[in-house]
């Protein structure tokens, strides 16, 4: 049931309507498409601070594109700072075996079961 | 006889119950129904104190119905009735009965009027919520149980004691408005601290969850933690330590949420990082922060159990949870797939789902009240939420690289769960009016303004800007099997660590301690019987002789005292 | 009836069971219907009794003068009517579930057994209603001796040891210690009476109070206060319905019972406060409650485990005198009847698990409670009612104890009774959890191979054990309920002296 | 002439069993000879029951022997103290030969059962004339014809055990040292006094003050006495003595002899030297009380570790002879009322106890306890008394036991000795272990196979089973016994205090 490859549950044409209109995520350059997308939309947002009157609380929202950039050096930093914290925190994932759950093979025959549950 | 119909008693009695009701559909269907009936109860009612008696002395209020707990109650109801839906597949009677007992203990200690009443059911939802972790029926997750288990009860035990010197201070135990200062509120505080997941005291809950089974971690997710938001709600409106402490409970989960791997843990790490926001609006105690805590625990209940339900969806079918095993899950789950987006957009306020109208609010209240730090904080706290919860859940479940798992789509009955569980996020988000209706303070609040919008949106799309520049360079961490160290690790590996090498002290003193008694003892023993024994000297026959030597002794030492 | 003869009766019955029961040994069917009946009659007759009491009656009866002013006296006062209820009405649980148990397990010498186990009761309640401490005292042994032969009962080695030890720590305080007490007291008060407020104020140099405490509390081994525990564990070896007996009901509420009538009665809870002479038995209290906790954790044995637990939780009944004031005891006293419901359960789940499963290890319960869901659930709920867990009585007790510690400024004995708490978490909770769901070791279930399959069938213990079982797991969900009047028959319990006549 | 009967009751007491003697010796058959000294045994008891009765309330019944006025004549004087200890004597002569029928046939020829009567007879003569009579020097007499009797009762044992001999033989050289030691005692005072009644003596001791020769003379009759009493370390003639006399000598010595031995020393003690007399107190405390404590233990570990059963009875009474000296050494009211009652107490349940123990030897023919494994199922009856009379000996509530144990440490604790206290009831805790193991032997351990034992006969049983009895009444009922004492006490202390206040 998992990972099985057969061709016929490969076959597009037999995934579900809402699947085959998403199966355009697995191309790299359609997704390079939305990744500009992105960007623009970024900058569109940006701009349009210069277009309405910002209500705020503190001086420093008055600064253009301010949540904007906030979020995306927070968000970098928030992810390097985490990916530091990894060298620290990092252990083997059965550090704590026996008594947790992640040294657990889930049991593959309950997978699915609809009158026991997993 | 006081009066006790009450939610929580329907709740008690439909778990009573439950068993002798012959299994199939009607059995299925008692917990389903049996969260309108607990509505029925209460929402009729005025505000007030009902069920109210004098025991002991004591005076104990098992419903007192005003705003706060009206809410409260109404959202958890709808969450028992949600999870009884996801977990309509469970034929396991002590996971039903368990979840009735749960939501029913919720329910009540939210309507608890005085703080005995609390603590009966504050420590129901304690023994009741641990039987949906055993029921995975593993050794981790017996382990597991029994860790949370002891958190919890600790935590109600420290409630109790809190109680006993409060009353003992006051000469009352009702729940109302308290002032930190006493050992007696400290005490309350602190378990009030423990269920809501405090810094330092969090760990049971990142520990727990996902160690729980499918349905029961979408029940535990709604209940203990908004629980302990009430009763701070409650107890502790206005208190300032609470605003630095949900700053702090806002930012470091979500540390920990990016390099985790477990995604329901991930999950439970914004989780918590969700309840910061309400703590530090329960901290501001302004009106518009208690709407907004309310209002965002009633959100957040909602799109957290919708999230929990996807990805136990996937749990279920794929038989992992784990980020670095899964990806390219929409091809066969597309509907879960959804499901899971719109409560990972909730979860990140986006305009138009339910969070974007809860969070502004206490957001706001920060900004009105000048808490320049704490509002940059929870600032950077909301990018970060969407960061982990709102791209990575859904990335790499369903995205990323293929895993290659072809899985069966969720079940009906989840699919039906997650769709309303969905649809009321989005209703929500739509049209907030009926919720802000509902909230405890009449504070006019307008969350669609276009600055709101506009900010909220450069946001996000920066943080999603952020993590896909992030991905393009690699730099993003890649999931790895892994166990990241958290507080537990004082209490999993230093504690034991601590008290082995004080058992061996211990049993090696005992052991020589013993050891050198005994022989000690045998010394004596033998000693004894030396002397007194068949043989010794003191059951010897003697000739005449010696004893007359003997009286003579005795005569001559009555003589020396004579003689003195 | 007048109440004194009630109160004659309620101790003749146990006693006239004995002989008949001795008379009755060849056939078992009319042995064991004598001893259930009686044990019904009994607990009518003490229920009257209870009902005088409560209006206010105090019935007296002087059987014998031993010495010059010093009397085989029995009079009730609403403490010695509690314990006398408790112990009449859980004999009839024990009574039914004997018989289940000793033919469950097949036993021998019943007969013998029934006779020493009304024996016991008899004195258990010749106790709770004593007058003096002269009659307490007497009783106390009479008790002591009369359980001795159900320890040893299997008259194995290791029966016969445990048996020693059992014998051998309880002569040897209450001989030792309690006797020169007990003279003691006479000697400076010119009377054992158990007067409200006490009999020792005035007559003794504050100085002495802590040593003859001392005396006493070391003195009344039954009540198990370390360092003088250890025939509790050892007298583990006896058949479970004793071990009820002797935990739940008799022996070792005896003990504690005597504990908090001395403390009551003849110290006076205002003396012992005014003085602060109990203050070291609140620590070496709190000591053992934590101490046996921890043993209690490493014991695999589950009777052994049972065993410090009680060891622990009659500490809570010492702490509660030891507290000096009223919260204490009442609270002490609340536990007697709570505890007493919540161990005797534990124990007669042992019994059944053994009957129907041949196990006596906690680590062997992997699995087994889906085979047993009834002793399982009973098991769990008494054990959430010993932890102190709402809604099961033991809750009350604990707050009442909480109270007390509170009112006498013990922050560290609430620190203490809490740690107690998540340590009995620990050790009493993991084994239903362990038996409900924890997965079945393998390697057993390899090495027996298809034989030990699991069967999903059910394969609990008969119903003359289950019956009790869920008597008392339901007694202690009522204990939580009806604790309003229990704490307003408790408040009963004179605390200060009489005013003089 | 029922009139005259009353009037010459103390005579009787002792001229009947003394005059009976002979008689006894000519009746030839064991039987007959046997149901005489019965019969002759409860006269004696009656009379010294109506004795009792008649002093009970504080009376002082002088009798003047052959019309001599004392102090030249010899005296009786009864008071409460002599009828108690007269009682407890004749009251064991009673049931003890009832007791004797079987035992003795078993251990004795039948040609010899008559001088073995007879014997007794002369030992009952003895140990109630002691306790009655007034005069110093008759004491005496008395004393050595109970002794006399009692080694050739001890030595009659040599039918069955010939070591009975040399045991005979060890306690009458002991013996005769002791009363040697009292005679020189006695001699000493009279010199002083040149009188020999008590009450006289007590008068002239006053008068004459405190002096070197008095001194001695005291020293003397403590010795003398303590030897008789089996004091420690003086006892060694008791453990073999008591363990190959008959069974029925063993019982009635037991129960009667060092009783009266520590009647002797507390009417020397307190009527003739006084309660106050300094010496004598110094005496006490330095010299008895750490004997007596000694003796509780040391006595107590050797009775542990013997393997026969009458030699742990022997042992342990050696022990409880240490109590009612401890009870001496405290020189107080409470302390002697203890020592009183012990001697009844003890006499009970020792009595008892052998009892038991011949019982066991006449079923099991032995008295090893390591014989005796599984007997209590063969011999329930025999097994429960003992295990009564157990309980007694270690001191357990409702038994005699308990209420001497009561008074001692209640002495002890009035003088605020309280770690004597203590040490009364570790050894009573030593008392737990050897009765202990032969309960645990007797109960507890399979029988030994092949071995058939049958119940002891009625006639033995019955006699042992009224002194547990004896022994659980008044222990459950010790108003009678406890009054007996306290006024015994009383006339202790009162008498001397009244003459030394003067």
């Amino acid at each position: 049931m998992t990972g099985s490859h057969s061709p016929r549950a490969e076959d597009p044409a037999r995934f579900p309507w809402l699947s085959r209109h998403l199966l355009w995520t697995s191309d790299p350059s359609k997704v390079n498409r939305l990744v500009w997308a992105l960007v623009i939309l970024c900058a569109g947002l940006t701009l349009a601070d210069f277009f309405y009157h910002k209500h705020s609380h503190f001086e420093i929202e008055q600064v253009p594109g301010f949540y904007g950039f906030y979020g995306f050096i927070m968000c970098a930093a928030l992810v390097i700072a985490a990916k530091g914290l990894r060298v620290l925190l990092k252990r083997d994932e059965d550090y704590y075996a026996p008594y947790t759950v992640e040294s657990e093979e889930h049991p593959e025959a309950d997978l699915g079961r609809e009158n026991i549950d997993a | 006889m006081p009066e006790l119909l009450t939610p929580a008693t329907v709740y008690i009695l439909a778990a009573i119950l439950l068993p002798f009701v012959p299994k199939g559909i009607f059995r299925q269907l008692v917990p389903v129904l049996v969260p309108f009936a607990g509505v029925a109860v209460f929402w009729t009612l005025q505000s007030g104190t009902f069920s109210s008696f004098n025991l002991m002395g004591l005076h104990i209020g098992l419903m007192r119905i005003d705003d706060l707990s009206r809410i409260f109650g109404l959202i958890f109801s709808i969450a028992a009735c949600l999870a009884a839906i996801y977990a309509w597949h469970v034929r396991d009677t002590i996971q039903q009965v368990a979840g009735l007992l749960y939501a029913g203990s919720a329910i009540g200690a939210v309507f608890a009027a005085d703080l005995i009443t609390l603590f009966v059911f504050w420590e129901g939802t304690a023994i009741a919520s641990v039987f949906l972790i055993w029921a995975r029926r593993t050794e981790g997750a017996y382990a597991t149980g029994m860790r949370y288990l002891i958190v919890q009860i600790g935590s109600g035990v420290i409630l109790m004691a809190g109680v006993v010197l409060l009353y003992r201070e006051t000469g009352t135990v009702a729940f109302s408005q308290m002032e930190l200062g006493s050992l007696a509120t400290w005490m309350i505080f602190i378990a009030f601290g423990i269920k809501c997941a405090f810094p330092l005291l969090h760990n049971w809950l990142q520990d727990a969850y996902p160690a729980a089974t499918v349905t029961g971690t979408v029940i535990l997710s709604a209940f203990t933690t908004k629980l302990a938001v009430y009763a701070l709600a409650r107890g502790f409106p206005g208190t300032e330590i609470l605003i630095y402490i949900g700053a702090v409970m806002t930012l470091f989960p979500i540390f920990y949420a990016v390099i985790e791997n477990d995604l329901r843990r991930v999950l439970a790490y914004s989780l918590n990082n969700q309840l910061g926001f309400m703590v530090v609006g329960v901290g501001i105690g302004t009106p518009l922060a208690l709407n907004g805590t309310a209002a965002h625990a009633f959100c957040h209940i909602l799109y957290k159990a919708l999230l929990f339900m996807s990805v136990g969806a996937v749990l279920f079918r794929t038989g992992t949870a784990k980020g670095s095993e899964l990806g390219g899950l929409y091809k066969t789950m597309p509907w879960t797939m959804a499901f899971c987006v719109v409560g990972a957009a909730s979860i990140s306020a986006f305009p138009l789902f339910s969070g974007f109208i809860s969070k502004s609010l206490i957001l706001s209240a920060s900004a009105d009240e000048g808490h320049f730090i704490v509002w940059l904080i929870l600032l950077f706290a909301s990018a970060g939420v969407f960061h982990h919860s709102g791209i990575k859940i859904p990335y790499f479940a369903f995205f990323a690289h293929d895993s290659g798992k072809r899985p069966k789509e969720a079940p009906r009955h989840m699919l039906i769960a997650m769709g309303v569980t969905a649809a009321l996020c989005i209703g929500i988000g739509v049209y907030p009016a009926p919720l802000y209706e509902l909230l405890p303070y009449d504070v006019g609040y307008e969350p669609y303004t276009t600055s709101h919008v506009v900010t909220q949106l450069q946001l996000l799309f920066f943080s999603a800007l952020a993590f896909t520049v992030l991905m393009k360079t690699r730099v993003y961490p890649p999931e790895l099997r892994s166990t990241n160290l958290d507080s537990d690790w004082i209490y999993r590996r230093m504690l034991p660590a601590m008290v082995a090498g004080l058992r061996h002290v211990i049993t090696g003193t005992w052991r020589f301690a013993s050891r050198v008694t005994t022989t000690r003892v045998d010394r004596f023993i033998a000693t004894i019987y030396r002397a007194h024994g068949p043989q010794g000297p003191l059951a010897r026959t003697w000739p005449t002789g010696s004893m007359v030597l003997w009286m003579a002794v005795l005569l001559g030492m009555t003589l020396v005292l004579a003689y003195i | 009836m007048t109440d004194a003869n009630a109160l004659l009766l309620a101790l003749s019955i146990p006693t006239v069971t004995m002989f008949l029961i001795a008379m009755s040994g060849s056939r078992p069917n009319i042995r064991d219907g004598i001893s259930i009946v009686a044990s019904i009659c009994t607990f009518a007759v003490v229920l009257r009794l209870l009902e005088s009491v409560m209006a206010g009656a105090r019935p007296s009866v002087t059987l014998v003068e031993v010495m010059p002013g010093l009397t085989i006296n029995f009079s009730i006062e609403p403490l010695g009517m509690l314990f006398a209820t408790v112990a009449s009405g859980l004999w009839i649980v024990t009574a039914i579930y004997s018989i289940g148990y000793m033919r469950g397990a097949q036993e021998k010498k019943q007969t013998r057994f029934y006779i020493c186990f009304a024996l016991a009761i008899a004195s258990a309640l010749a106790i709770a209603f004593s007058g003096n401490l002269f009659t307490l005292f007497i009783f106390y042994e009479v008790l002591t001796i009369s359980t001795y032969p159900l320890v040893a009962h299997k008259e194995t080695p290791e029966a016969r040891a445990g048996a020693r030890v059992y014998l051998g720590i309880l002569m040897t305080t209450s001989i030792l210690f309690l006797l020169v007490a007990v003279i003691w007291t006479w000697n400076l008060a010119g009377t054992m009476e158990f007067r409200a407020g006490g009999i020792l104020e005035g007559n003794i140099d504050p100085a002495y109070v802590p040593f003859l405490l001392a005396l006493f509390a070391f003195g009344i081994g039954k009540a198990a206060l370390m360092p003088f525990h250890r025939w509790l564990p050892a007298a583990m070896v006896a058949p479970t319905p004793v071990s009820a007996l002797l935990h739940a009901v008799a022996v070792v509420k005896a003990g504690v019972f005597t504990m908090l009538k001395v403390g009551t009665y003849i110290f006076g809870v205002g003396f012992l406060s005014k003085t602060g002479a109990s203050e070291w038995l609140v620590w070496v209290a709190g000591a053992s409650i934590l101490i046996a906790s921890i043993i209690a954790l490493t014991k695999d044995d589950l009777k052994a485990r049972l065993a410090y637990s009680t060891v622990s939780q009659l500490s809570y009944i010492t702490l509660g005198v030891a507290l000096a004031n009223q919260m204490g005891v009442i609270g002490g006293s609340m536990h007697i009847a709570m505890h007493a419901m919540g161990k005797i359960t534990l124990f007669m789940c042992a019994g059944a698990i053994y009957v129907a499963a041949h196990k006596t290890k906690v680590s062997e319960l992997d699995g087994l409670g889906p085979k047993m869901p009834v002793t399982f659930i009973c098991f769990t709920i008494a054990s959430l009612s010993i932890i102190g867990l709402p809604p099961f009585g033991g809750a009350w007790s604990k707050w009442y104890l909480l109270l007390a510690a509170a009112n006498a400024g013990q922050v560290v004995m609430i620190v203490v009774l809490m740690l107690s708490s998540l340590l009995n978490v620990a050790y009493l909770l993991a084994i239903p959890g362990r038996a409900f769901f924890a997965p079945p070791k393998k390697q057993v279930a390899h090495s027996l191979g298809a034989a030990a399959s699991p069967s999903d069938g059910i394969e609990e213990a008969p119903l003359f054990c289950l019956v009790p079982i869920c008597l008392t797991a339901i007694g202690c969900i009522v204990l939580f309920f009806a604790v309003g009047g229990l704490y307003e028959y408790l408040l009963s319990i004179p605390i200060l002296p009489e005013a003089a006549p | 002439m029922p009139g005259l009967i009353e009037a010459n009751l103390p005579a009787l007491q002792v001229v009947l069993p003394l005059v009976a003697a002979p008689i006894c010796a000519m009746l030839g058959k064991g039987s007959r000879a046997w149901a005489f000294a019965t019969l002759v045994a409860f006269l004696a008891f009656a009379i010294s029951i109506s004795l009792f009765i008649a002093t009970y309330g504080g009376q002082v019944i002088s009798y003047e022997m052959g019309g001599w006025a004392p102090p030249l004549g010899i005296e009786y004087r009864i008071d409460v103290l002599n009828a108690f200890v007269l009682m407890i004597v004749s009251g064991m002569a009673a049931l003890v030969l009832p007791y004797a029928h079987r035992s003795v046939a078993a251990e004795i020829p039948a040609e010899r059962q008559p001088f073995f009567y007879t014997a007794f007879l002369l030992c009952l003569t003895g140990l109630l004339g002691v306790a009655i009579t007034g005069d110093a020097f008759n004491v005496f007499v008395f004393l050595e014809i109970s002794s006399l009797s009692t080694y050739a009762l001890v030595a009659s044992g040599s039918w069955r055990n010939k070591r009975a001999l040399t045991a005979a033989y060890n306690y009458l050289i002991m013996g005769t040292v002791g009363a040697t030691f009292f005679v020189i005692g006695i001699g000493m005072i009279y010199m002083i006094t040149g009188t020999l009644n008590m009450a006289d003596l007590a008068t002239r001791i006053i008068e004459h003050g405190d002096s070197r020769t008095l001194r001695m003379g005291f020293v003397f009759i403590f010795i003398g006495v303590g030897l008789k009493l089996a004091m420690f370390p003086l006892h060694l003639w008791l453990p073999n003595a008591y363990t190959f006399a008959p069974t029925a000598v063993t019982a009635f010595v037991a129960a009667t002899a060092t009783k009266v031995a520590v009647y002797v020393l507390l009417r020397f003690m307190f009527t003739v030297f006084g309660f106050d007399y300094e010496f004598q107190a110094e005496t006490l405390k330095n010299v008895l009380l750490p004997v007596a404590l000694v003796a509780m233990f040391a006595a107590s570990l050797v009775a542990i570790f013997q393997d026969d059963l009458k030699r742990m009875l022997a042992y342990s009474s050696i022990a409880q002879i240490g109590y009612m000296l401890l009870g001496l050494a405290f020189l107080t009211h409470t302390g002697l009322m203890a020592t009183i009652v012990h001697l009844f107490n003890h006499a009970v349940t020792k009595g008892a106890l052998f009892m038991v123990a011949g019982c066991f030897i006449l079923s099991a023919g032995t008295s090893s306890i390591s014989s005796l494994r599984g007997i209590g199922r063969d011999m329930p009856w025999t097994t429960a008394a003992f295990v009564a009379g157990g309980m007694s000996l270690i001191g357990l509530p409702l038994t005699v036991g308990f209420i001497s144990k009561w008074y001692l440490v209640q002495a002890a604790l009035e003088l605020g000795w309280w770690p004597v206290a203590l040490l009364i009831m570790a050894s009573s805790l030593l008392a737990i272990v050897y009765v202990w193991r032969v309960v645990e032997a007797a109960y507890l351990k399979p029988a030994p196979e092949g071995v058939t034992r049958r119940e002891a006969p009625l006639s033995m049983l019955i006699p042992a089973w009224i002194l547990v009895g004896l022994s659980i009444w008044f222990g459950v009922s010790a108003t009678l016994t406890t009054t007996a004492a306290s006024r015994a006490a009383d006339v202790l202390i009162g008498s001397s205090q009244m003459l030394w206040e003067e």
